[in-house]
């Protein structure tokens, strides 16, 4: 599964996504990402799941976008 | 069948006479009586001693596209403009060139004023665009929105 | 010693070009984040089945520049803005052409926004300024602010 | 003395300006404006005196531009 990262979190992860094997659901998502790099812990971000911010946690599939959010900079 | 979104995205600075072209193209349009006008512009912060010399944009530019989209529809059904455009830098933008540029026309100022300001909001906060403020020396620092 | 006012006022449309390199010049102000712009556009109205294909203005010009003078101080000392400029045609704009330029700069959007948006009603408001709506036929009607 | 007209008002005078003798102030001079010009009677105006907007009666010397100011309509 790839996950795209972006803005400040593209610092922890040292590029433009990361991928990881059988993560059912985003709250698994979030504690092994959180395990694999404890910075992710004190910064702010958003889930999107197929371009769509989701704020509950949700089942994940192989076809999903998965994509970490810091907060929006544009402008 | 995909559906196109209408791109916003372009390389580097908006040029001051790309607005000035921008505008000249309306002037077919004789029902407009107001146009209203939105320039973002990278400004030399000064960051702790250091200098600001530019912001490099990046995008989820699919996600941004999506939401542009959404943002569009949601403001000509609640305002009677006649014309709605939107463009945003990607890539490096050196001080005191333009990033953002947003334009909204109407027949009366009210609607093209409204939705102008409504639209720079929406822009800033729901589409996912970061900013990299880059110094003189080298580092930099992720930009935030207030 | 006369004190000498800033000119506003200019013959003829203002040209979409004119506006772009008013852009172009404050890309040296590398404190500026935003730029805000009100352009009035001349509308090609119905008016009882006659239709508008310019407007002729006049103005008491002395007295609009001294308001326009009193009126940029006030905008100034109540918000923190960076530059301000206004345009107002005189004489005959056609259909489709500017009309009215309002320009205001600032650090931070809201200052920039909030300035450009009071000086338009303000100069809607209070300069001595007439329109006259030239229909196709020769014919011609006072025009009317809402 | 010469009173400035603009806008609409300049039909009604079918010109720029409209002289006038021994006005001793604004009241007299609306007074003697209707009397020649009925038409103004149904016209919205502000008078200015040098450039100010007066609303009550003042009194009016040689010296004072003296203005007729119909609804502006500028932008």
């Amino acid at each position: 599964m790839k996950i795209l990262v972006f803005g400040q979190l593209t610092d922890i992860f040292g590029d433009s996504f990361v991928r990881m094997r059988d993560i059912p659901d985003t709250d698994t998502m979030v504690k092994r990402l959180e395990e694999n790099y404890p910075a992710l812990k004190k910064m702010k971000y958003l889930i999107a799941i197929d371009k769509e911010i989701v704020r509950e946690n949700t089942l994940l599939s192989e076809s999903c976008e998965i994509s970490l959010l810091p907060p929006f900079s544009g402008g | 069948m995909k559906h196109t979104l209408k791109n916003i995205f372009q390389h580097g600075a908006i040029p001051a006479s790309f607005v000035g072209d921008s505008i000249a193209k309306h002037s077919s349009k004789t029902g407009i009586g107001a146009h209203s006008i939105f320039l973002g512009q990278v400004r030399a912060d000064d960051v702790d001693g250091k200098k600001v010399t530019a912001i490099e944009y990046t995008a989820y530019e699919d996600m941004a596209l999506k939401k542009m989209h959404e943002i569009r529809e949601e403001i000509f059904a609640r305002y009677p403009i006649t014309c709605m455009h939107v463009h945003h830098s990607l890539g490096k933008v050196q001080t005191g060139e333009i990033c953002l540029f947003v334009f909204t026309s109407s027949p009366h100022r009210k609607a093209a004023t409204e939705a102008c300001n409504e639209l720079v909001e929406r822009i800033k906060e729901e589409l996912p665009v970061w900013g990299k403020e880059l110094f003189t020396d080298e580092g930099y620092r992720w930009k935030i929105n207030h």
